[in-house]
Formats: structure tokens, C-alpha cells, sequence
């Protein structure tokens, strides 16, 4: 059981899983999104690599209405 | 030849960028985006919302290749935030143009001279084509044109404020003594305040909440898009000199006179 | 439906008018003339020199049947003055339009309220429709409306001084008080002034010498014509109000917090 | 031997002759300009039977560019 | 020699005149009165209260023979009433000094100039000692003098609006071309309005809302008393000119230089 | 209680800080310092001239023991630069009070916000209470007070232009932001200008080349004494709020009316 | 009895009387006051003599605190 | 023979001395002035024991009128 902090909300997984699980399992894999973890922004060819563990912080990202 | 802005290299014929935020409707961002004849829009990068991830926003319907996209660092008080927030942008966006804001205050929502430079030396040693929102500092806008920022985007009055342009006298001075396009940014409230330093000799403008929060931000977006033409034009063609007394415009001698004098 | 400028009955799609004198050719004057859209022009009324009488002036080249021909009284100093030029000016115009200045004072060139009230009142006996140019007070405009002036035209800054607007909050309420056009004239330096009047609600503007003097007139036409429109259409938009404090034109939450924080 | 002051000047004419006697000679007939005599502008159709007598004052304009 | 405001050939040390109205109590207006340091009081004439006849106004508690009392014509729309109301100012006060006020529009209380002439002209006929409150009309201005007017007192912006001066150019252009003493009248609202006037060249100024509304009168009127000293001496001693560029005041040789470098 | 100024815990009476430069004879300085009343002047660092060692400054014949000296750090351009001066001249004033001006700019003399708090930090290091002179920039003045500095000096408009106060909307957000005295230094051209911003909540303000280049050093001393007076007074009583609309000074009933009417 | 009209208001008497005895009457006599009969502005001299008719209108001002 | 720099100009001297020396010749010694060798600042007790040697730079100043 492992708890990630995503966009400051707490979750728990049945276990640790990587970014792209996730992103896949959330159905974001495809939409113009940015990842972080642990305060460093991920490329996407990273995703793949990039594990979720314990304690993790991740921030998902998009482009809203701005000046 | 072409009366064009180039910034970093790229050229425009648009000297009215606009941000894309607080629009009432989609509706209103496309007819407001149209009729501005904006070719560089601004946008913000904020969490997506995991309960809802299919929501959408206004810009999931603009057609970005149209567009040079222009994300900011609103929000970010340091230089480390702006970093962290450009890095995400340039992700999702595509883009290595950032407009750097760094702002402690929450009140006024003015810049921090020391973060902002800051901000911007580390963001030119990462890559970014840097577009720092500045005080009317005009020794800061020198300093920022020195370590390689692409334009100074220096404020008329507080975001959103609607005051218009409350630092003429620097703007003027920047303008002078910086190289590099000037961008008047923020308070800017009607077309006047746009043509009003366009024709002091600003490079471009940026425009927001005088567009989105007019009631017809359609045609507000066209009166600015006018309102840039017209005091870019102003400027080019020279204007004539303030004097204190008046200069008749009809010629003062030939006046007719009636028979009883001559 | 189309936003037109009503004068006496007649609808024009230009609200800006322009003075024909000061420019330094006749192409200039062509020029000026077609970049800036105008469909009133004022002429002034001078002795003919009989030691060449046909020597020409700039006018003898403009098509007058596609213009409002609106004649002045400068250089009348007296309502006896007026009278007798308008008079001339109608003869010879066949148009019975005047442009009403009764200015007894040389070097501002302001006009006289009393002796402007007195001409306005036999000229409109006299079967004119009356544009009267007058200081921007507000009581005289109301005054002019009542005994049937077609509009009031207010002046901005002193005549050909390019002082721009130093009557905005005399204008304002004449805005509000009065029920016929209001057309600001004189002083009017860059477009920025003419949209700021314009933003206001003004219904037309009047611009001689910042056209016809600058280093280009037909582009500063150009830039006339856009700025007046800028203003227009920002007035019917609804502008934002003015406010001290900032309001951010990007979401204030949801903004990315580096992993240690959140 | 009739003088008339016009637009300020003297002239001397041998004898009175009308207002379009005068315009015609001076071939301004058919100018755009206005005439006034003696304080009293006159229409096209007075012309010809306004006559120019001794101490008369005419005024002969036209439009020019102005503000 | 003494620097004295001189009226109808009357002398008077103090340039602030002030009003007797809108004091929140008999205490305020001694307070305000004394701080200020005025010789000339403005007062107002109205009906007496046949219900209570015996009721007291603040100036049932004034030394009158401390100050000249200055009668005005407020209320008063037309000349008629202006005359009417003079007339029995002086019979009440035994001052043939009057401040004439013609005004029709009740909102922003601004003068006709017609009315306001016409008015003049009979009450000068009459034997009173005329001061005209008037819009900053320099024609109008030159005209009231020339028929005798003691004074003239143009606006700086609407009565009570403590807007301040919005018509410094105008003002200006009074100073200039009057010999009768300028007072700048209404609108005024903080000391350095007075002082802005008085450093133009205006002979004195007249205040009353900004006293007497005034969280503390007495403190504001001796701040007004200062200002309005602050800005004739000013006047006096000549200001420097405004200049774009700086000016070091500090020499700009000599600056010491640490060791490395000579 | 008094109405006090305390900076970095002394206690001054007057609010008028006065520079000692550009006078054009002692006579001047001693009649500008005596009739401003002045408690705190500033004084310049400069080699000593070895061709002629004994040549008089104006400053030997002060009585320095009456004032408060506060030397500047004039002439340098960056913090090493104006840490060499500070210390030359705590060695030769005794004192560790210290005007730090970094000014890279030559033409407009404007102060660089990054030198400038570089400079202040090392200062308040090594001891000396500083007053920085900056741009009228908020945040930077927070910063400034956030690092110990004993007030903060923005500027009106460029030193000795005269121009009076161009950052007035700065201005009023840094007295509100910041709780160290706020003393507005430079630009200011005559009293009204220096009653503006103690009227706004200013503490104090420096003026120089104003008193020192008016053609009466003395009088105009005496007017920007009162001036600051006036203003502080002004601030303290609390001001009327604008208005738009005109609020009538007499009563707007009891008009009397002429028989025919009742 | 007649009718006569003061600052506004009908008042009615029983007879005609003068300017100065209503104003004793009423105890205004040494007040700093000033009159006006029917739109004409009396002197105090005149106060005397004045007579208040049927259908008069009087006005009875006084100094207020004005600007 | 040594050189030294004073207020930016050489001078040239016979021999090594103090600053104090150097003042003193000068007679600036009670004058108030301050003293910085080299880009140092010196107190007042310094000036008998610095030296001056070859090469080096000196500054004297003084307060003059400033804003």
C-alpha cells in the first residue's frame, strides 16, 4: 500500500506503478498535459520510466485561460 | 516595406497580443481572440482538476497553431516557482517562450524586480525565449535587455485595474534607452491608453480583462485592435509639436469685411 | 443597425471631420483627406486676390459633391463679423452649414460665449444650421441646444496646439446634458485623443493640424480614422470600470507547487 | 471718374458700371466666389442690376482651405 | 514692502477666503475661521424662519466687524434673482460687496455665463462691488472685467466636489490676460490645490467644503492657511523650470575612487 | 501629543529634509537652510582638491552640531562603489547615517533596485542606518524595509528635473505597504508638489535643487516649509472625498423669492 | 381681513397694517434682518410707512452660513 | 624614488612616508578630511602607522554640498 501526494491531494495504490500507468489508467495519455515529480518536470519519454513510490509528489498540469 | 514587430527572431503583424483569461463564454474568447487580430495569445498552467479531467477550458477549442502561445508564471511569488511553472509549460505547450512573472503581492500584483531577474538570467540559461512583466523600471529594463531577455513588458497600472497608463513618464524613458521591443502590459483599460503608447513609441501591447470583462468583448477586441493601429500609425507618421498658445488653421489675413470698414 | 452620425437630418458613417487648411501641398491635402474617411469638411471664406485672380487654391482640386461642405466664421471676432462671412460663405458654398467662431482673442484663439450665443441666435433666424465652436462649458452648451443649434463643438485644448484633451471632465457633462451631437474640436494633437472623447461619447471629432502638419499626413489621416473608430466602438463595447487594487487575469488557484511542498 | 474700394483697395473706373459688368471684365463671372456691396452680400441674380457707384465698398471672396 | 491682496481698494493680508457653510457646529466654524487666518467671509441670504424666529445661525456667534462680509447669490438661477438677492444682502449686511452666482443646473452647480455677465452688469449700475463666481473662461473673464468686475473668481472643478483643479491651463490663461485680482473658487479639496493656484499666479483662493467637512475644520483650516501662504511665496520666490532629463545635485567630479582603479 | 518624524529611533519636528548642493553662494544656502527650518541635510563626498587645499566648500561655515548629516552616496554607479564612499564618509562626518544612491544612469539619474539592495544589505552589515533612494517601486521598498532599512526615499521624478510628482499612484501603495517613514525625495518642483504627498500620508520629503536654483533660496525655503506643513496638517485633519457631482456650500432652501412668485 | 403672503406662506390679519408693526409684533425690530414688499427690497426707513395689503407678498431674509 | 597615486594624479617623492607625514606637509591634518590607502578606508589613529609606498593610490576627500 503506497501513498502519492498528486496536485496536493493524498492517494493510495495497491502498489507502486509508473507514471504511464497511471496517466493510462486515468485516460490522460493522450491530452496536453505536464508531469512533475518530486519537483522535477518529466518528459514525456519519461513517463514510462518514471515510478510512482511512497511518499511521491506529483503534479499533473494543463493550460488554462491566462493574461 | 512591411511596418512588422520581430521578437526573438519571429515576425508579426500583430502588435496586439492578448491573454486569454477571465472570457465569460468560449464564445466570447473566439470573437474577442477574432476580431483583436491577436497572433500571440498568453495562457496560464494550472493543476489539472482529477476529479473532473475531461472538463474542459476555453482553450481546448482555439486552433493553437495560429497562435505563437505565450504561457506565463502567474501565481509564482520566487524565481524558483517560475522556473518550476515555465518548465511544466514549455512540456505541455510545446513552446520555450515564457512571459516570467514573479509577484510577492497580492494586492497590487506588482512585480519583484530582484526575483524577476533572477527568474529570467536562470530561464535564458535553460533555453527560454525570455518576456519578463516589469515595473516601469527603466534601469531594470536595461538590465534584462543586458543578460538576454527577447522584450521588457513593462506595466501601465495594476493588473487589471483599468487605470490605464499611470507611468507614461518611464515607459517613455524605457523606450529610449532599451533596444529591444517594448510591450506595455497590464491596466491598460480602452483603446486610448493602447494608442496612447503605441504612439510614444511602444512596440506592442498586451491586453485582458479591458477585453474579456468589457460587455461586448467582440467588438472591445476590435476597438483595441483599431486603437494599436491607429497610435502605431501616429507614431510613424510623427506628430506635431505641443504648444501654449493656439495656431489658427484658417489663414488670418483676406478676412472679408463689411462695407462700412476697409 | 448601422452606428451613423445624424447632423440636422442628414446621417453620415465618419465621425471624424476635418479642416482643409495648413497642409503643405495638394497632395497632402488629397491624401489626408481620402486615408482619413471624412465626409464633413470646413472650408474658411478669404478675399479673392484680384492681382491673380485665378491662382489657385487647394480646394479648386477636391470633388465637392462627395462632402458636407461646412464653412467657418474664423477670424470673426464679432457676431456682425459672422453674420456677414456666413452669409458670403453660403453664396458661394450653397451651403447653408456653418461652423459659428466668434474668437476676440488672438493668441489662444477662445472663443467668446456671449458674442457665440448672439451670432447662433440670428444665424439661425437666418435659416443656417448651426455648429457652434465653443470653450467646454457646459451651461453655454445646454444654452446653444435650447435656441436650436444642430450640435455644440466643444474644444479640447487651444486651437492647432496639440495640447490634446484638457476639458475631459467639462466634456463629459456636456455628454450627459446636452441632446444634439457633440463634436470635440481643437487642440486634438494624436489619435489617442480623439478616441479618449470618443470612449467617452462624444459623437464626432473635429482635427485640422494634427493632420495637416504632421511629417505625413495621409497616414495620420489613416491613423485618425482608426483612432476615432477605436473610440466609438469602445464606447458602445462598455468599458471596465477603473480599481485601485489588482485583479488577476489568471486563475488564482490550481497553480503547480513543487513536490516539496503542496 | 468713380472710385470703389474692393477688398480693401482703391480703384478708379472711368464711369459706374454693374457688379457682373465688372466680374465679367475681370473674367470672374463664372468663379466659384461671392460678392458683397456695402455691407450687403448679394445673390448671383443681383449681378447685373447692383451698380458700383463712387465711395462704394465691394468684396469679392472665395473659399479657401481652413480649420 | 508688504505683498498684500488688494480689492476694490480695500487691503487684506490673508489670500484665503473661506466659507461660512456646512460647519457641523458653532465651535467648527469659530475654529476653522481663526485657523485659517481669513479676513473675508462668505455668507449666504435666506428666508428667516417665521416659526422660530429666534432660532440661531453659526453667524449669530461671528464678530462681523472682524471680517468682510461677502454676501453671495447661491440659489439664485437668473439675473433677476441674482439682483433681488444682492439687494437685500446689502440691506442686511451693510456690504455692497457681493459674490454673484447665477445658476441653472443643480448638478454639477456651474455658472451661465450670459446670466452671470448680464447680472453683473446691472448690480456694477447699481453700486455694488462685484466678484463673479465663474467657469475658467478667460474670455469671459477679460469681458467682466472690462465692465468693472472687482474680481473674478473662476472654478477649479464643481462646488463641494473636492475634485481640485481641473482647469489649470484655463487658469492660467486668466492670470495672464486679467489685471483684476484671480481667485480661484470651488473644488477645492487638500492644500496643495490652493498651493498649485496661488504658485500659477492667482491672487488668492476661496474655500469652504474642504474646511468645513473636514474631519477636524480647525486643524484643515490652518493647513489650508499654510498652503495657500506656501504657494504665493512660491509664486514669489520663482520656481525652477521643469526639465525631462536630471540634474545632479551632488558635484559630478571629484568622486572618490577606491584603490584598483584611478 | 506632538506630531513627531523618528528615523532609526532619533525624533525630528520638521518633515523637510534639505540637500546643500548647487546653491549659488553661502549666503543662499545659510537663508534656504534657515527658513526651511530644516533638521536632517545631506551632504556629498568629494576629493579633496590638493592644488588648493584650503579653498572653502559652503558646508565650513555651517553649524553642523544643529543638524542631523546625512551624506549621500552621489556619483556611484554600483554597491562596491557606494560602500567606499559610505565609509569615507562615516570616517570624516562621524556619522553612520548614510543616503545610499546606486546610479548607473547618467541621464536620468535613476537608481538600479538590484545595486541599490545589494548595497543596503552590506551596509546594514557593517552598521550604518540606511536610506535608500529608489525608483517608486512597492515591492522594492518592501524589501528594503524587510532588510532593515531606516526608511525608503522614492522618487517624485528625475533628480532636479522639477518635474514634481510622476509616481504618485506608486507612491500612495508604498506608504500603505510599508511601515518605515516614506520619504519622497527628488523631482519635486514647488510646495504644492511636496504637500501632495505628505497629503497622501508621505512622512517627509528632501528637496534640493527646487530651493537652492529658485531665484530666492531663502523665500522659497520658507514656502516649501510651510507647504510640507500644510500637507502633513492636511493629512492629519482627513480630507472630503471627491465627488463627481458639485454638493452646494449654502443652503439649497429658504431662497427668497421676488413677489411675482411664491 | 386680509391676506397677505410672508416668505412662502399666507398669513391672515385682521386689518392692514405696516412693515414695522408686524415686525414688532413678531420682535424683529432689532434683528438683522431685511425686507422686501412685493418683490421691491425696502429700506429700513421704509419700514414705516410700508403698508401690508391684501394679496402682498413679503419677504423676511436673514445671514446664513454660505460659501 | 618613489610613486604614489593621490586623488587619481602621481606624485613622485624622495622617500617612503606615512600618511600622517604626508597630511602634516600638507597641513591638512585637523582638517576634517577622511583618508582611504588602496581602496581601504583608514581611521583617523591609522594615518601615523600607514605607510606610503610605490604604486600606491590614495584618496582624500571631503564633504561638499550635495542633495
Amino acid at each position: 500500500m503506497i501513498r502519492v501526494t498528486i496536485n496536493g491531494k493524498e492517494y493510495e495504490f495497491e502498489s507502486a506503478s509508473t507514471v504511464e500507468d497511471y496517466l493510462e489508467m486515468k485516460d490522460l495519455l493522450n491530452r496536453s498535459i505536464a508531469v512533475a515529480l518530486n519537483g522535477t518536470v518529466l518528459r514525456r519519454e519519461e513517463f514510462a520510466s518514471a515510478t510512482l513510490n511512497d511518499g511521491d509528489h506529483m503534479e499533473i498540469v494543463r493550460p488554462v485561460g491566462g493574461g | 516595406m512591411a511596418d512588422e514587430l520581430v521578437i526573438a527572431g519571429k515576425t508579426f503583424k500583430s502588435r496586439l497580443m492578448t491573454g486569454t483569461g477571465k472570457h465569460r463564454s468560449v464564445e466570447d474568447l473566439f470573437a474577442a481572440v477574432e476580431a483583436s487580430g491577436t497572433e500571440i495569445i498568453t495562457v496560464a498552467i494550472r493543476r489539472l482538476n482529477l476529479d473532473d479531467p475531461n472538463e474542459k477550458t476555453v482553450l481546448d477549442h482555439l486552433d493553437w497553431d495560429r497562435y505563437q502561445i505565450l504561457p506565463n508564471t502567474a501565481g509564482c511569488r520566487t524565481p524558483e516557482e517560475a522556473l518550476f511553472t515555465a518548465r511544466l509549460a514549455r512540456e505541455v505547450t510545446g513552446s520555450n517562450w515564457v512571459k516570467v512573472e514573479v509577484i510577492p503581492d497580492p494586492q497590487y500584483l506588482l512585480p519583484d524586480p530582484i526575483g524577476t531577474l533572477d527568474a529570467c538570467r536562470q530561464l535564458i540559461d535553460d533555453g527560454f525565449i525570455v518576456l519578463p512583466y516589469i515595473h516601469a523600471d527603466p534601469v531594470l529594463a536595461k538590465r534584462l535587455e543586458d543578460i538576454g531577455c527577447a522584450t521588457v513588458m513593462p506595466l501601465g497600472s495594476p493588473i487589471g485595474s483599468g487605470q490605464g497608463v499611470q507611468t507614461a513618464e518611464e515607459i517613455q524613458i524605457i523606450i529610449e534607452q532599451v533596444s529591444v521591443p517594448v510591450i506595455v502590459d497590464a491596466g491598460l483599460g480602452v483603446p486610448s491608453d493602447a494608442s496612447l503608447v503605441m504612439e510614444m513609441g511602444a512596440d506592442a501591447v498586451l491586453v485582458n480583462s479591458a477585453i474579456a470583462l468589457s460587455n461586448n468583448p467582440g467588438l472591445m477586441g476590435e476597438a483595441f485592435k483599431l486603437g494599436v493601429e491607429a497610435g502605431r500609425k501616429s507614431h510613424l507618421a510623427g506628430r506635431i509639436p505641443r504648444k501654449l498658445a493656439a495656431a489658427a488653421s484658417s489663414p488670418t489675413d483676406g478676412v472679408p469685411v463689411a462695407g462700412s470698414r476697409s
